[in-house]
């Protein structure tokens, strides 16, 4: 296992566009690092530049301690996952399997003893002797991993691995991947994992480390509570989460010490944990706040917004209320047993954004500027 | 919307309502249009393969006595007589010859082929779009347009009354049709097996071999049919590249046969016919599936 | 020495032909590897061959090609050099001068065929009426067939180039001279001449002794042999090659009988105008290796008793006068044969000019005689065309 | 991909690249050179400047004949021949039972392409007698001249042709399969017949393969040689004297190898023409589904 | 608009197979009913005989006042928005809308007003002029939502419209499509929605009522809260719910009149709320209860399970605690205010379910045996 380091890395495709605007990315030894954004911003490029499977425009890669640039994949140290499997449709699994290392010309009964440990690990023992279509989708993903697996690669590499599957099969993968991933270190071997997705609660439940990518660039690299609990900027606040972070514009002025924040010409006074955080002047911002830290109170209380119902959504033990303040388009998640079951679209509602979570962005850069000293 | 997704209802335990009797009925009508229509032209097209092999077995004299294919006093004389040849070797002969021309070609054919499709689908390099615009471009000239320059080449090289000039250019690619067809083929499948034989430490050939020709083998296998089919069947190329009897193959040994200067045995022509295009027809009858891919392949995904 | 003779033929020559050359190359000690096709497609390949300096050392060529292969004589090699070897007394004069080009002896003629009349006795019979002698005979004879026989009975038949050679040997007949001088390469007929052979032909549709050319097309231009209407004897007569004799007579049904007839004559004729050549010949390869091996070989398969009764008739009645008189000695030649042979070679006529056979030639002939048949262009603007179009072939041997 | 070089693919096509340049690309220059030439074979070639070409356009009137006929062929038999396999394909695509039967029969006709068994067949199906009259007679219609008329001639080898439909219509066939069934359920569903469904959705679906078969079928109809040279030798009145029956006579028969590279010239080049004239026009009427991957 | 019902529909497909096996569902005038269940339940089947594109095997199918049975799809009043969008892909965005009504011969003035009018709704007016190829999939479901919309029909139907957008888009077209039917109803045409998925949050969050389907059978019809409250029998209870409810088995004993659940060797009172609901005696039964009833205490307090904690998936503002129970595998979502960070894998920890949200299911027909008389 080895160290994966990205320099100043470049990717311009053949017909002038440029895809990698020259990121820089450190992925510790057996650490598992996600890269997640939304479809477009470049992920599969760059880790198809780190397999060597796309040439790298500029920068470099480097695994362990070489520069892998000029290496061909195959020689890299590498192993990826691919997302709709990529077996080989004419081997049966065990030769899927054993055609890496049989590449690398390993003994025979090397290879049987690997296939036999992979395959034991992964259950998929009595796959052994089908032909790739002969299996299901997470049979099949099963056996990717193992080919990935049995070459003890330097770095394993994963893109979109389970975005075939269906909802539950993929719920169940995700854990399984991240439990062989623990396993593995606990065994003393430690896996260095590049894992790309654009599912945030993958990202959010497998990543030791996100990296949050979006049109070639890298908008913030951090653990999935650093990257909820203190997005460094309004993209990462949107796109981590689920529903949403509402975001929309205000003006923050202050009374005293006390920061104020104005939208839909509605000021409020936001009291408990704020203040010591922000980092910028008065004047226009991004005003972000999560559906969940959102509570419905009366119109007109304290420290709340007055807004509209514009949608309810019934989610089982959560409702979902959509509401309209000014132009912005709010969510406010709310307990169904706390739920006044008597909302309708179009009633008045107060919400009223708690203290702690709120989160201030720069109108115009979008960075964070709440992340002053406090922890929230 | 019977006449959409056309599905067989199978009586179920409920009895037939009135609709449905009605909605039987039409399909009824309309797959019985369907398929007569069918039938009938289906027999235009091969009653002159039927009536050629009912011909074979007839008389010289009965020949062009009736359109029917069905032989009056049948005789396999024709058969015989064809066999013997009029040269010291039997038809069987020919066969071998012809056998000794296709099987280097095919081969050649679908080596040859298989990899200039990979680079050209798989590979990006200069002078590319060039060097494929002129698959296509050679996909339209007429043979004419090269034939006389062709023979003189191949005589300078001294390659005349040899296989040579039949088997060299196959092997160099030269079928413009077969590159395009497996092109289009490779193009439909996805590179990701590739890229993880590359990942897996395979090289570019070995991907070839390992990965890439057994997905491609349906196309090659069609590759491989046609060029059967097609240079069993050719008679121009050997007509004027060989010029001894002995390495004749079945097509020119039929042409034999044929001699508008006197008076000749209409049977014994159309018994080597039908001999000369049996492995064909087997081949084809065999591998229709391939053949069908094949040729919608090089249309379909264009 | 190693020797390859090609030829082109069915299969009873090139067993025969086989058979001879095992024949003598034991004699003379030499293997002669055979390169044998069928007719079609002979000609591009020898053609090819020669080009390609490629050809076998002993070839069959037919006549008119000398001119293309060896235009100054320098294409073959000149057998005359080989004179101690092949015993030139065997031919005639105009023989020898048939295959020579400017001087050059390229090609020695291994038999002598010409166009003549045959016709279905029985049918004439039924029809009642004698085998004609002149073309008034013949003209007559077409109501009398369609009268007493059915409309759809002919007394005879000539469409594409039979039609046009029709046409040829009754305008030869009238003026006396060959359509094309071959002494001064020019068109030795007046335009009207050629007007008057062109109306000819409508003569004989109009006067229901021939089928008319595009009711023949409709039937697919079915060759004689393969024609249902001639084995039948709905057909009465035609005008073909002495040599076809078996080909035309092969399919006929069974009680059906042909014999040959003179040529038909006309009023004031000033010849018979027989229309004869030497059918094929053979030469020897200017590039071959071994000339007087080939040359051996040439002898034997023309004029030694081996090689002769090998060959039998299988290239028509021979040309060398040892053969000829080895195989009437044998019987190997059918009278029938023997006596059309006799006809070619007795009737009279101007000499042909080998540019009659050659396809530009043939095709101005045929093709204005199409035009005129269907009633495109009247016999005027046929002859002017098929004048001009000679006149533009001509053009290209002189230079 | 990383670490392979970018000439990489220059290997795998090199066989192609020297195939191409000795056995088309020189022959075909070749040719082009000939054209100029006054050749018989035997006898070196003759630099004349553009004299066969000045024959060919202003004294050749068989040329003149066989280019229009050459032209009446190929604008009658492509559009008949590709209806017909498109017809065919249409009826076939529905859920039979054999259709794989019906397919393989339709295709052997393409197989026997030329054998001479089919030829002589087809003068006896067509001659005045034959069996296309006698059904004709037998329905009270008059025979027809096929033959005889120049006008019916060349349609006889339409026919010939047209009768070899089935790679055309397997390749439609397996366009019209992969047709999204979900498009033709839409538009039921927006009130369309068969006949409207077929011809706003498949129709316009299938341009590409249409094209596809249009531009290969053109190609092939302009080389047709096989046909008039077996079944009417170019007859009656040159009505069926295609230009490469005419360029192998030049050729072959004359030997003026000259003049027929002129005219396999001009041949080629009006097939150039009109390819590029269907290539700019298939922008118009050709969809194509968008290509993911270039 | 008008009522559909369907009556003792039976499909059975040409091989045989029974797909529906005699389903009779009334959906009333503008009622926006959704078809649920998992792959394979016969949701499309029974939409497509709706719409005609399927025979009818028996039964019958009411549009209005008229039995459809014999009509072909143009003629039933319906239109169909397609999964997989099913835009005619050589028509631009304006020709594909109006087709069908080019089909009906509308004048063409009456075709433009009506696109207009429809692109208006759906804020589609800049892509009228695109082809479907040039649009993104959010776009190209509104295309064909408008295509159905502009025919007026009296019944729309849908077949899983949204599952090949990614979840963000999901969730807003999911909420603009029940707006849409909601400002139909409101403008006094309601239109009647039969609505196929598979995803219970949209059955959930859209349905007026639901139905959930199992092997072509109706396995129940109702509102999304009875659904989610008092689920008829064990499939749907797991089927709807996210995480799906924890369903194992367990025995039930009744200690006086509390009644004592015993799993993995464990026997635990439930006070609250739940005696009076069940309707079956002592024996096995399905022990069933949604993870965010779940609470996690200490090991070994009253009413609780002891059990393993297996997994923990960081999900932001809720933890997934996944833990083993004996055989049974076990989720409980702990909001992450209050969970405690020291849990890690292997620790014990306690599990107390809330008792007015058990369920009991007979443990042989999934019956529910706990909906006696009370509300829970
Ligand atoms: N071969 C190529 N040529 C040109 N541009 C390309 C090529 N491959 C990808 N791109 C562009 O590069 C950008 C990044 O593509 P990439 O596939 O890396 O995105 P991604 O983040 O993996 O998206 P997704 O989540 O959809 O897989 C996209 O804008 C894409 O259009
Ligand atoms: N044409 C057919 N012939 C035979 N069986 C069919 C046919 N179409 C569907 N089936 C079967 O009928 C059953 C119901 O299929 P249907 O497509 O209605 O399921 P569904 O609920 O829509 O599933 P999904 O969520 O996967 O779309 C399935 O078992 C399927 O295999
Ligand atoms: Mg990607
Ligand atoms: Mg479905």
């Amino acid at each position: 296992m080895a160290e994966l380091q990205l320099k100043s890395l470049v990717k311009t495709y053949g017909n002038g566009f440029k895809a990698v605007h020259g990121i820089d990315l450190d992925v510790k030894e057996g650490e598992f690092m996600v890269l997640v954004g939304p479809s477009g911003c470049a992920k599969s490029t760059t880790l198809r530049m780190i397999a060597g499977l796309e040439t790298i425009t500029g920068g470099e890669v480097r695994i362990g301690d070489r520069v892998v640039n000029d290496l061909v994949p195959g020689k890299r140290g590498i192993a990826m996952v691919f997302q709709n499997y990529a077996l080989y449709p004419h081997m049966k699994v065990r030769r899927n399997l054993g055609f890496g290392l049989q590449l690398r010309r390993t003994p025979k009964d090397q290879i049987e003893a690997a296939t036999n440990e992979v395959s034991g690990v992964l259950e998929i023992e009595e796959l052994l002797d089908r032909l790739p279509k002969q299996l299901s989708g997470g049979q099949a993903q099963r056996v990717a991993l193992g080919r990935a697996l049995i070459k003890q690669p330097e770095v394993f590499l994963f893109d979109e691995p389970l975005s075939n599957l269906d909802a539950k099969l993929r719920a169940s993968m995700r854990v399984r991947i991240t439990d062989l991933h623990q396993r593995l270190r606990q065994e003393g071997r430690p896996a260095t994992v590049v894992y790309v997705t654009h599912d945030q609660v993958e990202a959010m439940t497998m990543g030791d480390r996100i990296c949050v990518m979006k049109d070639g660039y890298i908008m913030q690299v951090a653990d999935p509570e650093t990257l909820y609990e203190r997005p460094a900027n309004a993209f990462v606040a949107g796109f981590i989460g689920m529903p949403e972070m509402n975001l929309f514009p205000a003006v923050l002025t202050r009374e005293g010490n006390i920061p104020c924040l104005t939208a839909d010409g509605q000021t409020i006074k936001v009291t408990d944990g704020l203040s010591h955080r922000i980092t910028t002047g008065d004047g226009p911002v991004t005003f972000g706040i999560r559906p969940q830290q959102l509570h419905v109170v009366a119109p007109g209380t304290d420290g709340a917004f007055t807004a509209t119902i514009s949608h309810i959504e019934f989610m089982g033990h959560e409702i979902n209320l959509h509401v309209r303040l000014g132009d912005a388009q709010l969510v406010a998640v709310v307990p169904t047993d706390s739920f006044d079951t008597h909302f309708a679209r179009g009633d008045r509602v107060g919400l009223r954004p708690s203290g702690s979570h709120v989160h201030l962005f720069d109108a115009e850069t979008g960075e964070n500027v709440s992340l002053g000293q406090g922890s929230n | 919307m019977a006449h959409i997704s056309e599905v067989n209802v199978q009586a179920a335990a409920v009895p037939p309502t009135e609709i449905e009797v009605k909605l039987r009925r039409q399909r009824r009508i309309s797959a019985t249009l369907r398929y007569g229509l069918l039938v009938i032209v289906g027999l235009i097209m091969i009653y002159p393969l039927i009536w050629m092999i009912g011909a074979s077995f007839k008389t010289n004299a009965e020949m062009f006595s009736s359109a029917g294919f069905w032989p009056k006093e049948p005789t396999i004389q024709g058969y015989i007589d064809g066999w013997k040849t009029s040269t010291p070797y039997t038809f069987g002969h020919f066969f071998l010859n012809s056998l000794w021309i296709v099987l280097p070609k095919v081969i050649g054919t679908a080596i040859s082929c298989t990899l200039v499709a990979y680079g050209f689908a798989r590979f990006d390099f200069p002078g590319k779009k060039i060097l494929f615009v002129t698959v296509i471009a050679t996909l339209l000239l007429p043979n004419v347009v090269t034939r006389i320059p062709q023979y003189l080449l191949f005589r300078e090289l001294g390659w005349l009354d040899s296989f040579l000039p039949l088997w060299v250019p196959s092997a160099f690619a030269g079928d413009a049709f077969f590159v395009f067809m497996v092109i289009q083929f490779l193009r439909a499948i996805p590179r990701d097996m590739e890229e993880a034989a590359r990942v897996d430490g395979a090289s570019t050939l070995q991907t070839l071999i390992y990965i890439v020709v057994p997905m491609l083998a349906p196309a090659i296998i069609s590759v491989c049919l046609f060029q059967f089919m097609w240079t069993m069947n050719d008679f121009l190329g050997p007509l004027i590249y060989i010029s001894s009897v002995e390495n004749y193959p079945v097509s020119l040994a039929l042409k034999l046969s044929i001699d508008t200067t006197e008076a000749f045995n209409w049977n014994q022509i159309l018994a080597m016919s039908v001999l000369t295009l049996t492995p064909s027809l087997i081949v084809f009858f065999m591998a229709q599936k391939y053949f069908i891919e094949g040729i919608s392949s090089g249309g379909v995904k264009g | 020495a190693d020797l390859r003779m090609s030829w082109w033929g069915g299969d009873s020559r090139h067993v025969a032909t086989q058979e001879a050359l095992k024949v003598c190359g034991e004699k003379y000690g030499h293997t002669i590897s055979p390169e044998f096709t069928g007719w079609s497609g002979h000609f591009e390949k020898l053609t090819t061959q020669i080009a390609g300096g490629t050809e076998a050392d002993i070839m069959q060529v037919n006549w008119p090609w000398l001119s293309i292969y060896s235009a100054r004589g320098d294409g073959l090699a000149d057998l005359n050099e080989f004179s101690d070897i092949i015993d030139l007394s065997n031919w005639g004069e105009a023989e020898l001068a048939d295959g020579s080009m400017k001087g050059k002896l390229n090609g020695l003629s291994v038999s002598t065929t010409g166009r003549l009349f045959v016709f279905n006795k029985i049918t004439w019979a039924k029809a009642g009426l004698e085998l004609p002698k002149t073309w008034d005979d013949l003209i007559a004879a077409g109501p009398v067939f369609a009268e007493k026989l059915g409309e759809d009975y002919y007394p005879f038949e000539a469409a594409a180039l039979d039609a046009s050679l029709i046409m040829t040997l009754y305008g030869t007949q009238k003026t006396g001279k060959p359509l094309i001088d071959p002494a001064t390469n020019e068109i030795s007929w007046t335009k009207d001449e050629l007007v008057d052979a062109i109306g000819f032909y409508k003569t004989l549709v109009d006067n229901h002794v021939i089928i008319p050319w595009k009711k023949v097309a409709a039937a697919g231009n079915l060759p004689l042999h393969e024609n249902p209407n001639w084995s039948s004897g709905k057909i009465g007569g035609t005008y073909q090659w002495d040599s076809t004799y078996f080909k035309i007579s092969d399919p006929l049904q069974e009680g059906q009988e042909l014999a040959y007839v003179d040529l038909l004559s006309q009023d004031g004729q000033k010849t018979p105008g027989i229309y004869r050549k030497a059918s094929m010949v053979f030469s020897i390869s200017k590039n071959s290796e071994n000339q007087e091996a080939a040359a051996q070989i040439v002898n034997c398969l023309l004029n030694e008793p081996e090689g002769v009764a090998a060959l039998g008739s299988t290239r028509g009645v021979p040309a060398s006068k040892a053969a000829r008189q080895q195989l009437l000695d044998a019987d190997a030649i059918k009278p029938i044969q023997i006596e059309a042979q006799a006809r070619v070679l007795d009737a009279e006529g101007p000499g042909i000019h080998p540019m009659m056979e050659f396809p530009d030639v043939r095709s101005a002939l045929q093709d204005n005689l199409e035009l005129f048949a269907y009633g495109e262009i009247d016999a005027e603007t046929a002859a002017d065309e098929m004048i001009y179009a000679i006149e533009e072939a001509l053009e290209d041997i002189k230079s | 991909m990383g670490g392979d070089s970018k000439f990489l693919g220059l290997w795998y096509v090199a066989p192609y690249v020297i195939g191409l340049l000795l056995f088309t690309a020189f022959p075909f220059v070749a040719s082009f050179f000939l054209s100029f030439t006054d050749y018989d074979l035997l006898s070196r070639p003759e630099w004349v400047g553009t004299k066969n070409y000045e024959k060919l356009f202003t004294r050749d009137r068989t040329f003149d004949k066989s280019l229009k006929v050459t032209l009446i062929y190929v604008f009658t038999t492509v559009p008949l021949k590709l209806t017909f396999a498109l017809f065919i394909a249409v009826v076939l695509n529905y859920r039979l039972k054999a259709i794989n039967l019906f397919r393989t029969a339709y295709y052997v006709p393409s197989i026997l392409g030329g054998s001479i068994a089919i030829a002589v067949l087809w003068r006896y199906i067509f001659a005045d007698t034959g069996l296309v009259n006698m059904m004709i007679e037998g329905f009270g219609g008059d025979p027809i001249n096929w033959f005889g008329e120049p006008a019916n001639a060349l349609f006889t080898i339409t026919l010939l042709r047209c009768w070899q439909f089935g790679s055309a219509m397997v390749i439609f066939l397996a366009a019209l399969q992969s047709v999204d069934k979900s498009l033709y359920e839409a538009a039921a569903i927006d009130g369309a017949g068969p006949w409207s469904i077929f011809r706003h959705v498949t129709l316009p679906l299938i341009t590409p393969v249409i094209f596809f078969n249009l531009i290969m079928q053109t190609v092939q109809a302009f080389q047709e040689f096989n046909g008039p040279y077996i079944i009417t030798q170019g007859g009656p009145l040159k009505s069926t004297y295609l230009l490469p029956l005419y360029i192998y006579d030049e050729a072959f028969k004359s030997f003026d190898m000259g003049y027929a590279s002129a005219i396999a010239w001009v041949l080629f080049s009006i097939i150039m023409v009109l390819t590029l004239i269907a290539f700019w026009s298939s922008k118009k009427w050709v969809y194509y589904a968008g290509d993911k991957r270039s």
